[in-house]
């Protein structure tokens, strides 16, 4: 793990941001696996932007940026750039983060087959017109799905698909706790 | 058509006794009949020699001259080694391509003509060169390359190409060439007088244990750059018990930049081949093989004859100069287009039939070598030298030289001066005065042994030649002051990547990581870590891999690193936070902008 | 039989005459890890996992015999960072999906990134187009997961008897191949040892899947190199 | 014309948004829930082994990977001739569904919508879901109501757990495998399950409770609140219509409990289903093909559940159905706000499953896989938390997949969401002389209530956090001013 800007000590509490780039929340949902342990959390930390709260932009500097998912739109890219700029720290949660995960399957298939599988040649498709989703509120897809690493710089790496709450809660601990995160044997995990 | 090829398959395998090591004569045949090696050919040949066809696909995919697809009847391969590049080798393929309608890699609709590139073909000092079919065409212009094309429309032979002969042996019948030798400085040990027969003579009136003494007292080193004492190695070839031993001459001269090797095959084919024979004599052996690069294919039929004119004196074959009990001969066998053949263990895989990946190492070659043999492998030029020291004895050539490292070495110079070529200079030479000799031109750069060692900056010029300083193999290669280190050292991995056995992992991936690396810092979107990765990645690349090329393959970078940092440090910077300089949104939604008719609206 | 005395780590050891430093290790408990070694097969040094620092060299532990007051580096930072780098560049090489595996768990490609606590690749990953041979009725061969490690030539040859694969290719490009157009044709049986040698999910059997729990695979409990060390402590 | 947008929806499974377009006159013209994402699963998932599928789709979505794992299951089951499942594959596989039901179900309504129901009943807030932004999230109602907070998390836990001991992982495990399971239940887990079920099953019947209630004390508001009628679809247990969400028959009746389609075997979907692809958004249209896109669209999920069953199998669950149909007299309900309710006793009836196949000696058996003779093509239907789940593969002589047709739940209520949005915001919106934040969340609220699963519905390329816009006419700056006006709201 390499780490530029380790969590400081900020005056208040620390602010935690989360967000849900091309992931399938599953992530997000080990994060609430740590089940009682969030009660506890939530005394010493704030949460900030993220999609179990309604704070959708940032409101102020975030010492900790969890991510999920990798990059598949122009979009993910551009939240992405926002948490970079706005935490303190950016952790990589889980396999798509890290490597662009299943969405990337797609990476050495050409993006036109995966859009006429879906809206043209899927079983029972009614398409007289022979659309393809487009419109302005569509953000553009990447030509391929990007770790998070390959976009902005990533401070902190925790595998798994999805990883396991144990791990997230030792990373979570340890940089609120200012000292390197140390994932057991059984949490360190990339399935 | 496929009785045809089963024919003609059966003839080239019954001309190899069906033996199974002689796949790369095999293969090099059919294609030679067919134009490529086809899967119903593979499967023939698995069949008559006893193998498989995977076995066989094996051999054909690792040679970058033999295809599994038809090629053109002419194939031309343009020479795009750095060398070739720094005179003019983009305006000579852009002229090819455009005369021929294709580009590079292509073949012409009707089947004639195939352009392709390849790596250097030992004609550093006439570039641009190429290969058309096995005919060396040099000195090429966008005009010479238009008439060639022209020409070679016309009647598609490439002997018709030549219309004057290079110097020296080139005008010889059986070589009948446009090659030159530019042979700039003769020295004593390899371009004096050499009468055939006389240094066996004197070998032959030694024991086989004083011709190694004697190799050994003259403290002669190996040629081709790693300079292992030669002497040591018959000796441990020799000592190694076993029922046959092989001698291996290496003339896969490949590390870009060289061709003395092909100078003294051409000039002092007799020389090299009486060498060999007094090493088997040495070691006890009764078989020598030179390995002969497929890009010097043209000499074949000359060397050939050569070796024929020794038998019929009595200098190879049975009982040779009367001697009874020492059996000599040399068989030549072709390769066929893949530099890591240079490694000694990957030369004798080829040699056995194989792909040329080198071997695990120990056992080493003395040991354990040519068909689990005890084998030497000795560079042409150490042959040649060891003819000259049984004929002048050791303490003569140990004069020659400087203190540790004795004898005269063969530079082969190219690049930015007046007078490249072949210089005969004794151990212990400067480069400065090499440079001298070859008036370079404004010399900013030079490589020494070609891009397996470090490039050197002018306050190294005033090192020695020899093997406690810059050791070298023999490549010379100067480069002026406005020439592009860092684009030098990227084309020198791209090279390295492309011959790498693929073996081993730190050589196969690390090599393309290391690319990747460069590349981003000579574009400009490097960060100064990446400097400190750049030297960490090659570390981990030299240390790990398994023979020298990987050792060596980080060479050109780190030497750039090492002797031009300001170069690379000028390149990067420290980024703001946010998207990394690498990351392109622009390019990475210009697909789907143009499916969409639509633009980002982050870009 | 004469007895060499050597150190791995500074600890001494014995190997018999020929003995490779990493068969001479395990009898005494030192676990280097490796990847294309395998089991008595004549070894291919190619992966170089299991490099150590020998007598100021590196060398690969599977291929370098012991000799007689050879110093051994084994377990040092230097060590560990190379073979970080190298299970790393085995993993972008390739295109492993960990997540949905049927290997993984029994994987010694992934096992061993474990050991080393990788969390995420180090470089960028090469995204090759590699392909997927489902012809043969009961195995299959999917080249995204191979990592080149020649087991399934060399089993196929010295314990099956049969050359079902071999490497075409060089460099970057080279490839595992089979003997013929796909597997179908190659006279690959289910039985053969070389379906069960493939260290990654490359070559393997079919409709098996997932049929170990989690929890119970192989790696699931224990780092690899358990089993050696254990023998050890 | 005037463009709200909500972006991202929050407190949702997944990445969305919302534009609301007004016209000069203030009224709402367009109301559009976009799904802005594109994985390609049905592409990539071409060629691969069929035994990989349930472990690679689950990877859709997070949230309800169990549904995803088991309908994929289910369809292969059919391609390697195993659907007759030994006993203990069947009930494994149905402890692991309805583990998924109950997290889902506890997740959905205490982590995403609680805070919208209970501080809005806080008597602090002008309607009943415009509570204050700052305490919209589950940590807030895990202060302000301790207990409840508590029993949430330890619910979704209970699931979760349910899950690890069936699937060997809480989220994306290997379970199910064609023809069976890889497992079966170890005593040490059923026993430890076994300890909190009662406990789970009271505090399920106490969530039941505030649901029901909210309702009641909201009915005037709720009835109007995102409301239309609609035909609703679910699988239903073949021989007496009982809830059932493993396996069954598909249902569909219309809003008034007319019966549409009954009795349908799932292999048979297509008969009666087809999607429309609209240009606006990566997710389908579903239509019942016998009344045609305009008017063929029908709800799934709870609420739709509870409308086409005619009971739940189990007594504490069915007395709660008894009085949840009270209100509407015996027909099915057609409110929005309904759904939370309805959910509610689905995870009551959830945890009495559990509790009671927890009892079952089957779960220890040794039998886990069978199989019979090949099939080309087959259907995995299941009822996800959050509706009828079909998937829909072919498979070639080689193992290889060559055909993949998916439709998640929250697809099939693509429509419902949009007409829900389309009410509140006419209702809500139109000529407001100012929209705030909290009315925005208004339109969340609708959303939500169909715990939308965005992550799944974007299987075809990418996610959810919803995202609410309004537009005029000259685009762009008005819709800044809109949203930064959005953004700034304390």
């Amino acid at each position: 793990m390499t780490s530029s800007q380790e969590a400081t000590n900020h005056p208040e509490k620390p602010r935690i941001a989360t967000v849900s780039l091309a992931g399938c929340f599953g992530c997000h949902m080990s994060i609430l696996d740590i089940d009682e342990r969030i009660l506890a959390l939530a005394e010493i930390v704030d949460f900030a932007r993220s999609p179990i709260n309604d704070y959708k932009t940032f409101d102020g500097r975030c010492t900790v940026g969890i991510i999920e998912g990798g990059c598949c739109n122009e979009e993910n890219v551009h939240v992405l750039e926002d948490f970079r700029k706005n935490c303190d720290v950016l952790v990589s949660l889980g396999d798509c983060a890290i490597n662009g995960g299943i969405p990337a399957m797609r990476n050495n298939i050409p993006l036109r087959e995966c859009l006429e599988e879906a809206y043209l040649k899927s079983p029972g498709v009614y398409n007289p017109s022979g659309t393809i989703p487009n419109d302005e509120e569509l953000p553009l897809l990447l030509n391929r799905v990007y770790p998070c690493n390959e976009v902005v710089k990533i401070d902190h790496f925790i595998p798994g698909c999805p990883p396991p709450a144990d791990a997230i809660f030792e990373v979570l601990s340890a940089l609120l706790a200012g000292r390197t995160p140390a994932i057991a044997y059984g949490d360190l995990k990339y399935d | 058509m496929k009785q045809a090829l089963a024919t003609v398959v059966q003839e080239i395998c019954k001309k190899y006794d069906f033996d199974k090591q002689r796949m790369m004569d095999i293969v090099l045949g059919v294609q030679g009949r067919f134009g490529c090696i086809s899967v119903e050919a593979m499967d023939l040949i698995a069949e008559m020699v006893g193998s498989h066809r995977v076995e066989v696909e094996s051999v054909v995919t690792f040679y970058s001259f033999l295809s599994l697809k038809p090629q053109g009847k002419v194939v031309i391969r343009l020479c795009d080694d750095i060398v070739d590049w720094m005179k003019g080798y983009d305006a000579v393929a852009d002229a090819m391509s455009k005369a021929l309608g294709i580009t590079m890699g292509e073949t012409t609709s009707d089947g004639a003509i195939t352009l392709t590139k390849t790596p250097c073909i030992g004609m550093s000092d006439q570039a641009p060169a190429a290969l058309v079919n096995d005919v060396v065409v040099t000195n090429l212009s966008p005009e010479r390359a238009q008439d060639l094309i022209h020409n070679l429309r016309r009647h598609l032979d490439p002997q018709q190409l030549v219309t004057t002969v290079g110097d020296g042996n080139h005008s010889h019948p059986l070589i009948r060439s446009m090659v030159r030798n530019n042979i700039r400085r003769r020295g004593p040990v390899h371009f004096a007088d050499f009468e055939a027969g006389q240094a066996l003579k004197a070998t032959l009136a030694m024991d086989p244990e004083a011709v190694i003494a004697t190799i050994r007292a003259s403290r002669l080193r190996g040629r081709g750059g790693a300079g292992f004492a030669t002497g040591l190695k018959w000796e441990l070839c020799r000592n190694t018990p076993s029922d046959r031993r092989y001698v291996l001459c290496n003339a896969d001269e490949g590390e870009p930049g060289t061709f003395k090797d092909r100078v003294l095959l051409t000039e002092c084919a007799a020389q090299v081949f009486e060498g060999m024979t007094i090493a088997g004599y040495a070691i006890g052996a009764d078989t020598g093989i030179v390995y002969l690069r497929g890009e010097y294919a043209y000499l074949r039929p000359y060397l050939e004859q050569v070796l024929e004119e020794r038998r019929a004196n009595g200098l190879l074959g049975r009982q040779i100069q009367g001697h009874p009990s020492f059996h000599f001969d040399i068989r030549i066998q072709m390769g066929a287009g893949a530099y890591v053949c240079g490694e000694e263990t990957a030369l004798i895989s080829s040699c056995e039939g194989h792909r040329g990946d080198p071997k695990n190492r120990p056992p080493f070659p003395p040991q354990c070598g040519y068909l689990d043999r005890p084998t030497i492998v000795n560079n042409v030029e150490s042959f040649s030298a060891a003819a000259r020291i049984m004929l002048k004895g050791a303490p003569w050539f140990e004069a020659i030289g400087s203190e540790r490292t004795t004898g005269t070495k063969l530079l082969s110079v190219s690049g930015d001066c007046r007078k490249p070529g072949v210089y005969e200079v004794p151990f212990g030479i400067s480069a400065r005065e090499v440079l001298e000799l070859a008036e370079a031109d404004n010399p900013g750069a030079v490589l020494i042994g070609g891009p397996c060692r470090q490039m050197l900056g002018p306050d190294r010029f005033s090192g020695r030649i020899c093997y406690d300083d810059l050791a070298t193999g023999g490549a010379f290669i100067i480069f002026n002051r406005a020439r592009n280190k860092l684009a030098i050292a990227e084309r020198y991995l791209d090279f390295f990547i492309d011959e790498s056995c693929g073996h081993c992992t730190p050589c196969r991936v690390g090599l393309q990581l290391l690319k990747n690396l460069v590349h981003k810092v000579v574009t400009g979107a490097g960060e100064p870590s990446d400097l400190a990765e750049m030297r960490r990645l090659s570390n981990i690349i030299i240390q790990t891999s398994r023979c020298g090329l990987g050792q060596a393959a980080p060479n050109p970078v780190l030497g750039a690193l090492e002797n031009f940092s300001a170069l690379y440090t000028d390149l990067v910077s420290e980024r703001s936070p946010g998207l990394l300089s690498t990351f392109d949104l622009s390019r990475a939604v210009v697909d789907a902008e143009l499916r969409v008719g639509r633009q980002s609206k982050y870009v | 039989m004469k007895h060499i005395e050597f150190t791995i780590d500074g600890k001494t050891m014995t190997a018999k005459p020929g003995q490779t430093i990493l068969k001479a290790a395990e009898a005494h408990g030192v676990y280097i890890p490796h990847l294309c070694a395998y089991k008595d097969l004549i070894p291919h040094g190619s992966c170089r996992v299991c490099s150590v620092r020998c007598n100021g060299r590196i060398q690969a532990a599977c291929v370098q015999t012991v000799s007689e007051g050879m110093i051994v580096e084994n377990d040092t930072p230097e060590i560990h960072e190379f073979r970080k780098a190298i299970l790393d560049m085995l993993f972008v090489e390739g295109n492993h999906f960990c997540m949905f595996c049927e290997k993984s768990g029994q994987c010694e490609l992934q096992a061993l990134a474990y050991r080393f606590g990788i969390t995420a690749p180090q470089f960028p990953l090469l995204e090759p187009e590699r392909e997927l041979d489902m012809s043969h009725p009961d195995v299959y061969l999917d080249h995204n997961r191979c990592i080149l490690c020649g087991r399934c030539v060399r089993v196929s040859q010295d314990l099956d008897n049969k050359n079902c694969f071999q490497f075409v290719g060089r460099g970057h490009r080279k490839r595992l191949k089979v003997n013929g157009e796909a597997l179908a044709e190659t006279d690959l049986r289910v039985t053969d040892a070389v379906v069960a040698s493939c260290p990654v999910g490359a070559l393997m059997k079919k409709r098996v899947g997932y049929a170990i729990p989690i929890g119970e695979r192989h790696f699931d409990q224990q780092p690899i190199g358990h089993a050696i060390e254990e023998k050890n402590s | 014309m005037k463009k709200i947008t909500i972006d991202p929806l929050t407190r949702v499974e997944g990445h969305g948004k919302v534009t609301i377009h007004l016209d000069d006159a203030g009224d709402v013209k367009e109301a559009r829930l976009h799904i802005i994402e594109f994985r390609g699963f049905e592409r990539f998932i071409l060629g691969r082994p069929f035994w990989e599928v349930p472990v690679i789709v689950q990877r859709l979505c997070g949230i309800c990977p169990v549904s995803h794992h088991l309908a994929a299951a289910k369809a292969m089951d059919r391609i390697v001739g195993g659907e007759q499942l030994t006993p203990t594959a069947e009930k494994m596989r149905r402890l692991m569904h309805y583990g998924q039901i109950f997290q889902s179900h506890a997740l959905h309504f205490f982590h995403l919508s609680s805070p919208d129901l209970l501080f809005g009943t806080d008597g602090s807030a002008a309607s009943a879901f415009a509570a204050p932004r700052e305490q919209r999230h589950v940590l807030a109602v895990a202060k302000s109501f301790p207990e409840l907070g508590r029993q949430g998390i330890l619910m979704r836990k209970f699931g979760q757990e349910v899950i690890q001991a069936t699937a060997g992982k809480k989220i994306h495990g290997t379970g199910a495998i064609p023809g069976g399971v890889n497992r079966n239940l170890s005593v040490e887990a059923r026993d430890h399950l076994r300890k909190d079920a009662d406990q789970m099953i009271r505090w399920s019947k106490k969530a039941v409770a505030v649901a029901r209630d909210f309702t009641m004390d909201h009915l005037l508001e709720i009835a109007t609140f995102g409301a239309f009628d609609s035909n609703h679809l679910s699988l239903v247990r073949p021989r007496d219509g009982a809830l059932e969400l493993y396996d069954g028959v598909l249902r569909a009746i219309d809003k008034d409990g007319k019966t549409l389609v009954d009795g349908l075997e799932d292999q048979r979907y297509l008969e009666a289903l087809s999607e429309e692809v609209r240009p606006w958004t990566y997710m389908k249209f579903p239509f019942l093909k016998t009344l045609g896109p305009q008017h063929g669209w029908y709800r799934v999920g709870p609420l739709a559940r509870l409308n086409t069953c005619r009971f739940v199998p189990s007594p504490e669950a069915e007395a709660a159905r008894i009085e949840f149909q009270a209100v509407t007299h015996q027909k099915p309900n057609n409110v929005t706000m309904a759904y939370h309710w309805a959910r509610m006793i689905e995870l009551l009836h959830a945890g009495e499953v559990i509790r009671d196949l927890l009892d079952d000696a089957d779960l220890q058996g040794e039998d886990l896989v069978t199989q019979g003779p090949r099939r080309e093509e087959a259907v995995g239907i299941i009822e996800a938390p959050r509706g009828t789940l079909i998937h829909h593969y072919r498979v070639d002589r080689n193992d290889q997949v060559t055909m993949c047709n998916l439709i998640v739940s929250t697809t099939h209520n693509n429509e419902p969401m949009n007409q829900a949005i389309m009410r509140v915001a006419q209702d809500t919106l139109a000529k407001k002389p100012e929209i705030t934040e909290g009315l925005l969340n208004g339109i969340e609220v609708a959303v939500r209530a169909y715990d939308p699963c965005l992550s799944c519905a974007t299987h075809a390329m990418g996610k959810m956090p919803l995202q609410v816009q309004v537009v005029d006419a000259h685009g762009a700056v008005a819709a800044e001013r809109i949203r930064s006006h959005e953004l700034d709201a304390p």
